[in-house]
């Protein structure tokens, strides 16, 4: 048993326990928010139930997979893992935001407009009395949730293409890298914009429309790579024992590609956030009442004289996020990339 | 180890190697007298002789490597000597240390995490650790060239032939643009490359392998140097450039008085070229001498071990021998003889001590307890 | 090499006809009557339809587009709330754009390829850990926030910098004051960027072997960094630079509105909220037409330092 | 290689800065650069469709009548005199005979049959077509008398000719050079001559020196579109515009404390309100309405958002501007009462004219202040189940859709001070701007009276009749703020003071502002 509290999981896993007992008496509050982090709590725990179980098999191989040396060499490198733990206490924090302000982040108080920091408002108020902390947190749940959701479908979609042009080759890669030659020439923001303005805002087209910004990056890449595998001489020995393609694909291609998608996409993330914030900052994206942290800096801009903090705190934060997230992407891009050793 | 070409048709000539005085021998000899057979000498003579025809003396040369997981001692006290147009070979396995010392003579140890740690490298007399950087830079490729293993990389890319040629003519030479582009064109005909003007103007992705490797040669030779340092030079080229190869450097030799120093673990090769062969294992020379000596009447195990597993047509053994085991670790190298963990004829003395040289003769020497 | 930019060019022309139709498609999907911005508050009905009727608004899909086409080459499109031609509109905020555009391409390359290569070759120093830091900052701060923060810091607190505007062409001291921070926001991302390329694109290119035979032939240090290493970097560093001027459009628009800057790229977005339908139309057009030319030019740009590619 | 890539670089700078016209210098003249919010569309008075293409128009045309100095009675400009006959049906007016246009043709009275011709006719597609529907025929007798002959009596066209909308022309020069070409190049009698006009970045005007009052103090007026209100206050403290307007409430209170310069607030005429649609359910529910009232503190949200800008209104009709009407008004708004609306609010719930989570969008413009209001209704309504979602929109969108019914929506208008003009086209069942679709015959009824009755004291009671029904009973809007006009000028500015309607009145009979 006692070689379970080795696995640093499982600490995760007990401290997101005690969360969960802790906030439980006022779970009533938001049960969607209390709901999902004990779903996190569980999964966690499986994730530390696998990875011990994984331990103790091939306690005695010397020999590692692929994945924990990756898993090693990015604990290793330091700013990484103090990337990490930033963004899961930011995944933390934005998940149980209901239980952690005391404030609602709509709840206008006309009697406290634009105060500093106080023992009430931890971060102040804005210009309508909205405690600035409780609109903090929300905004980093938006802001982390679209964000994520956006490049996972970017990921997917790119990664999709890229694998159909790169592995059929002929027309079908020429079709498919000139339509996205097109749909890259388009300047990005112009096109959200329109479109935005076109269908109306909101988190639903937001997503849909970060999601196709730059598929070309991803599927170029991902085309490469399958490229390169595909001429491997066992891609060829399966074919020719009649392994259909779709297996070929899931079986042989995907596995070797793994890292340079891997490093695309968490490389984007931050970049990613950086387009919603920017949308949000125009005016599109999310619309008020619901705060968005692009949303909070614009507003901010008219009260530079005023009360400062209600610009600094958003965008400290979504510096914050992007920052984090763009060290993780530079641990797993050295972590995969093992040519380029620190 | 690829097949040799006929080892014994080559007439091994017996010299019986010039007068050696003068020669050195490693420093760090041990406390143990060796009763019997060979002297030793004590410590250096103080004044190096200048021989004349003595171009290059590495007496005790240390170069260590300080890395992360600890110090790894590339090229751990080696000593040898090259006289003008005499061409000796380092020969041994890879991680040996032969490419370290080649290295460190011309200085290209990339300083993190390399140091020279000790050893003097007398190069016509002046010891070229002492040499400031910039003194250093009218060595290299002036007097002391080097080609190397990898002919497909170590060509600028975006450079054409001609271009890397007269960079060296210009730089030391002082040429103009166009005199060191005609000098160029000269020194891929004298390489012998066909149609030396229109290569001039390639880039190298569109040479070949040989061609690629005599471009590299007649980089090395534009200032005519006085010692070509060639690392593995044929080891990435098929058998019939290799020779060719081999034959030019052989040809320019000559042609110039120029000495090498041919680093290899291709025992064909050293047989075909080397005056004088030095063995190294494990960043030490564990036998030194004439070719002659060294093809036939080898004295070190491993020396033995590395002539018997090269393939001979009229060898009848029909497995082949190899040298058990691997080399050892450079973290932490054995007590003793570094060899001895592979050593068939290991004694228990060789796991205490390190052995020191024992001489055969004024010149073939081997560190080896057997003969102790 | 000439044959391959007019084929290249030649590209071009489906390329637009795509971009049209995309464009075109997105604006009719748009609710909202773009007539109404003409007339305004006090529009009657009929005055309304009479607009309509002058513009062709409502007219079939494809009547509309190929009549927009059709202006937008013989230049008669006419912008409905700068009732001017769309391409003369463009070109009047062209200047502005290019000055900004260009002097922060400047500004980047100009401070980041030497800072890439000097914390290349000085590895692990002082220089490295700012420069890379720094480098982090920029590729994660937004752009509006660096913005908001130079504002605050020279406009309104220290006073020394104008808050916004256009002040006049860059040649004087006025237009110079105003394009200094907006050039700076726009090129900090940029330069983080480039110099992390330039960087790790060093850093491979110096365990090279040919860097060795260079350093074996006697050449200088400094000749083998920057004319044997660095002119194989260029090769990544161009691409980088070919997709961050991409970005450049984008981070424009957002520079553009914090500093109240008259570009193109606030010019269309400010066309899509006025539902100015032709000028969206023309400045995406134009936008996209010198997008594509631009990287065209990159692409150029790698057959001349790259003889490895040779355009057939 | 590298040095090509950076020549290249260099060729395109220079060329950019040969062909970009470097600016002639300021001689040492007297320059006034005013700050605007937006961009005027138009400058050709036909087609003039909002305050800022007036402000603007107002300095370069000259009309019949001014309201400059006094915004509730006409003095003469281009009219010296004027006669109305008893039926009210027939104006003459008798114009100044020393009156030149910047192009030296002489004023008279054709120009004012052919300006006031064009903007009735219905090719010009004229928005202030509806001021002079009333008006049947217009005659000239000789060059300096022009009669007006209206279908029935209209007390507001007095106020339609005064209106920089209804600026003079010259006829010759229009037919000529045709009305779009006059709109980007416009001709008028005015005090400073149209020079030139980059958009989103300036309009210049320069002095008329041959002007009819007086010769212009300044020699130049730049225009500068500045759309950012913060931009506007950091323009203005750091002296790059002479006059600002439409600053934030934060940014006045704070220029004001700093005093280095002038800050000059007078009472507005523009009203914002909340509207509700009269058709949509549940909207159109009078329960719903007053819920809302009751839901939402507004007294303390107009003065949080608004601050000193704008005081809380009660009805359309501003204080101290007749009919006087605002105590009854201000009694019948209703207080923020939780349990009120809570009550309301289940009513409709149990009827089922409201659903539980019911849905909707509120309308607004991307005016801030609208924005932040919007915000607080949507926030406050949260708390009763209903999810409300603010939209603010470019005017272009959002006006089809309050055309067609948007059931909840933020509006404001600010015009000239008689009653009429925003009363009728926001209640009256005919208008396009009755974004709530009010239909009430009474109330359509007293509206035409209003407009055919002569003596204000009869029209008055007509519009204390319409605002005591729709705002008063049925509540179908909120009236929310009378926002005041604040203007910061320069120190070194003298003689210029605010207008009601965010005007930039610089040349009058009482006023010649000067920049030292």
């Amino acid at each position: 048993m006692n070689n379970i509290l080795k696995i640093k999981t499982f600490y995760l896993f007990i401290i997101s326990a005690l969360l969960l007992a802790v906030i439980s008496p006022k779970a009533e509050i938001d049960y969607i928010s209390y709901g999902i982090f004990a779903l996190l709590t569980l999964i966690i725990l499986l994730i530390s139930l696998a990875i011990y179980r994984h331990k103790k098999i091939n306690a005695t191989t010397i020999i590692k997979g692929t994945g924990e040396l990756v898993w090693r060499r990015l604990a290793k490198n330091r700013t990484a893992t103090a990337s990490m733990i930033i963004l899961i206490l930011l995944s933390f924090l934005a998940i149980l935001a209901p239980f952690i302000t005391p404030h609602d982040p709509l709840e206008t108080d006309w009697g406290a407009l634009s105060q500093g920091i106080s023992s009430s408002h931890w971060l102040g108020t804005d210009d309508m009395g909205r405690d600035i902390f409780a609109r903090n947190l929300f905004g980093i749940r938006v802001a982390m949730g679209i964000g994520v959701t956006a490049v996972v479908l970017n990921t997917l979609i790119g990664t999709l293409l890229g694998l159909l042009a790169g592995y059929y080759g002929g027309k079908t890669d020429n079709v498919i890298m000139r339509l996205l030659e097109i749909w890259n020439a388009i300047p990005f923001i112009l096109l959200a914009i329109a479109v935005m303005a076109a269908l109306g805002t909101g988190i639903g087209k937001l997503i849909l429309i970060v999601s196709l910004s730059n598929l070309m990056a991803f599927a170029r890449i991902i085309r490469g790579s399958v490229m390169t595998v595909r001429e491997f001489d066992y891609v060829a020995a399966a074919k020719v024992i009649g392994i259909k393609d779709f297996h070929i694909i899931i079986r042989h291609i995907i596995p070797n590609c793994i890292s340079p998608i891997l490093v695309l996409a968490s490389l984007s993330i931050g970049e990613t956030i950086l387009v919603i914030a920017g949308l949000s900052f125009l005016g599109l994206g999310i619309q008020p009442p619901m705060p968005s942290l692009g949303g909070m800096l614009s507003n901010g801009q008219q009260f530079l004289h005023e009360n400062l903090l209600m610009s600094i705190v958003p965008g400290v934060t979504i510096l914050l996020i992007v920052l984090s997230f763009n060290l993780f992407g530079d641990g797993v891009r050295d972590a995969l990339d093992s040519r380029l050793e620190s | 180890m690829p097949l040799t070409v006929g080892l014994n048709h080559k007439k091994i000539t017996n010299e019986s190697g010039a007068p050696n005085n003068g020669h050195v021998r490693p420093a760090d000899t041990t406390n143990l007298k060796n009763p019997l057979k060979t002297k030793i000498y004590k410590d250096f003579p103080t004044k190096c002789t200048d021989n004349d025809d003595l171009l290059l003396q590495i007496e005790n040369l240390k170069t260590f490597f300080h890395t992360e997981d600890g110090l790894i001692r590339g090229c751990d006290g080696v000593s040898y000597s090259v006289k003008k147009g005499q061409t000796l070979a380092v020969v041994g396995e890879s991680g040996s240390g032969k490419s370290v010392t080649a290295m460190s003579i011309l200085k290209l140890i990339p300083d993190p995490p390399g140091k020279i740690a000790g050893g003097r490298i007398l190069f016509k007399g002046n010891d070229l650790l002492s040499f400031t950087p910039d003194e250093m830079r009218k060595i290299r490729g002036n007097e002391i060239a080097m080609i190397f293993q990898e002919p497909m990389t170590s060509l600028n890319p975006v450079m054409t032939a001609g271009e890397q040629i007269s960079e060296s003519l210009i730089l030391h030479r002082g040429f103009n643009k166009k005199e060191a582009m005609s000098n160029a064109v000269e020194l891929l005909s004298l390489v012998g490359i066909p149609a030396p003007e229109t290569r001039a103007g390639e880039y190298p992705h569109q040479l070949s392998g040989g061609m690629r490797q005599r471009v590299m040669i007649a980089i090395a030779l534009a200032c005519r140097p006085d010692l070509l340092i060639a690392d593995e030079p044929t080891s990435a080229l098929d058998v019939t450039i290799q020779a060719q190869i081999l034959r030019l450097i052989k040809k320019l030799q000559k042609q110039f008085g120029m000495a090498v120093i041919l680093i290899t673990h291709d025992m064909g090769v050293v047989a075909e070229t080397a005056d004088m062969v030095a063995v190294m294992y494990c960043g030490r020379i564990v036998e030194y001498g004439t070719s002659h000596d060294i093809f036939f009447s080898p004295r070190h195990p491993y020396l033995k071990g590395l002539l018997r597993s090269v393939l001979n047509i009229d060898n009848e053994e029909d497995d082949l021998y190899i040298i058990e085991g691997n080399i050892p670790d450079p973290l932490n190298l054995p007590e003793g003889c570094p060899f001895e963990p592979r050593c068939p004829e290991k004694m228990d003395i060789c796991t205490k001590q390190r052995p020191e040289p024992f001489f055969f003769g004024n010149v073939h020497y081997a560190c080896c307890w057997l003969h102790a | 090499m000439l044959n391959y930019t007019i084929r290249r060019l030649l590209l071009l022309i489906p390329l637009l006809f795509f971009i049209s139709v995309m464009i075109f498609g997105i604006l009719k999907l748009t609710p909202g009557d773009p007539a109404v911005v003409l007339l305004g508050e006090r529009a009657t009905e009929e005055a309304l339809e009479l607009t309509r009727e002058k513009y062709a608004l409502n007219s079939p899909f494809y009547v509309q587009y190929v009549k927009m086409m059709g202006n937008f080459f013989t230049g008669e499109l006419k912008s409905i709330y700068y009732k001017e031609n769309v391409i003369m509109v463009v070109l009047k905020k062209m200047i502005p754009t290019l000055e900004l555009g260009l002097t922060a391409l400047m500004l980047a390359i100009a401070v980041s390829i030497p800072a890439g290569i000097i914390s290349s070759v000085k590895r692990n120093s002082i220089f490295d850990y700012t420069s890379m830091t720094t480098a982090l900052f920029g590729i994660s701060i937004p752009v509006f926030f660096t913005g908001i923060l130079l504002i605050y810091l020279f406009a309104v607190k220290l006073k020394v910098l104008p808050a916004s505007g256009y002040g006049g062409s860059m040649f004087t001291i006025e237009g110079l004051r105003h394009l200094v921070m907006p050039a700076f926001v726009l090129s900090f991302t940029m330069m983080a960027s480039t110099t992390r390329i330039t960087r790790s694109s060093m850093l491979d290119l110096l365990q090279e072997d040919y860097i060795r035979t260079a350093r074996a032939k006697g050449v200088k240090e400094n000749q083998v960094i920057l004319k044997h290493a660095f002119k194989n970097a260029l090769m990544p560093i161009a691409t980088n630079v070919g997709n961050q001027i991409a970005r450049l459009f984008a981070g424009a628009v957002l520079t553009e509105t914090v500093f109240a800057w008259p570009g193109v790229g606030r010019l269309a977005v400010n066309a899509i909220f006025r539902r100015d339908e032709p000028l969206v139309f023309g400045c995406v057009l134009i936008l996209s037409v010198i997008y594509v030319v631009v990287n065209l030019m990159v692409d150029l740009f790698y057959g001349i330092i790259n003889p490895r590619i040779r355009y057939e | 290689m590298k040095n090509v890539f950076i020549v290249a670089g260099l060729a395109i700078f220079l060329s950019m800065g040969i062909i970009h016209h470097i600016p002639c210098a300021e001689a040492k003249e007297k320059v006034l650069r005013i700050g605007m919010a937006k961009e005027p569309a138009k400058l050709n008075p036909v087609f003039i469709p909002g305050i800022y293409g007036e402000a603007v128009a107002g300095n370069i045309f000259d009309t019949l009548v001014s309201y400059k100095e006094n915004a509730s009675m006409p003095t003469p400009l281009l009219a010296s005199k004027w006669e109305i006959s008893e039926d009210g049906k027939e104006y003459t007016f008798h114009l100044r005979e020393d009156v030149k246009f910047h192009n030296n043709e002489k004023l008279t009275a054709k120009d004012v049959k052919f300006t006031l011709e064009a903007i009735m006719d219905t090719a010009n597609a004229s928005p202030s077509k509806e001021f002079f529907e009333p008006v049947e025929r217009i005659e000239t007798d000789g060059d300096f008398i022009i009669k007006l002959h209206l279908k029935n009596p209209y007390a507001p066209l007095m106020l339609a000719l005064g209106s920089h909308t209804a600026g003079i022309m010259p006829a010759d020069h229009v037919k000529q050079v045709g009305m779009d070409a006059f709109d980007s190049h416009p001709v008028g009698t005015g005090p400073f001559i149209f020079v030139e006009w980059l958009p989103d970045e300036r309009i210049v005007l320069k002095k008329n020196p041959g002007y009819f009052l007086a010769e212009p103090a300044i020699d130049k007026v730049i225009f500068r579109p500045i759309p950012k209100p913060e931009v506007m206050a950091a323009e203005i403290e750091s002296g790059g515009i002479d006059i600002a307007q439409n600053l934030l409430p934060q940014d006045i209170s704070r220029l004001e404390k700093e005093g280095n310069l002038n800050v000059m607030t007078i009472a507005g005429l523009g009203n914002s309100y909340l509207g509700f649609s009269y058709k949509k359910a549940p909207f159109s529910d009078p329960r719903f309405r007053k819920a809302v009232y009751h839901a939402v503190p507004f007294d303390a949200a107009i003065k949080g958002i608004w601050k000193g800008v704008g005081e809380r209104s009660y009805s359309w009709i501003p204080d101290g501007v007749f009919p006087f009407d605002t105590e009854y008004m201000k009694s019948r708004a209703l207080p923020h009462d939780k349990e009120k609306a809570e009550e309301y609010f289940n009513e409709l719930k149990k009827e089922g004219i409201l659903q539980d989570g019911f849905e909707f969008s509120i309308y607004t413009s991307q005016n801030p202040h609208r924005v932040k209001i919007a915000t607080v209704v949507a926030t406050e309504l949260r708390k009763y189940g209903l999810k409300a979602k603010v939209e603010s929109l470019e005017w272009g969108t959002l006006f089809p859709i309050l055309k067609n019914d948007s059931g909840c929506y933020i509006m404001g208008w600010g015009s000239v001070p008689d009653p009429d003009r925003w009363t009728y086209k926001i209640f009256h069942s005919g208008s396009t701007m009755n974004f709530s679709k009010y239909e009430l015959p009474e109330i359509d009824e007293a509206l035409d009276l209003g407009r055919s009755l002569v003596s204000s004291k009869q029209r008055g009671e007509q519009y204390i009749k319409v605002m005591r029904k729709a705002l008063g009973e049925d509540y179908i809007h909120i009236p929310l703020v009378f926002k005041s006009v604040t203007v910061v000028t320069g120190k070194n500015i003298e003689g210029f003071t605010p207008s009601p309607q965010d005007y930039f009145h610089l040349v009058t009979e009482k006023r010649n502002v000067t920049v030292n």
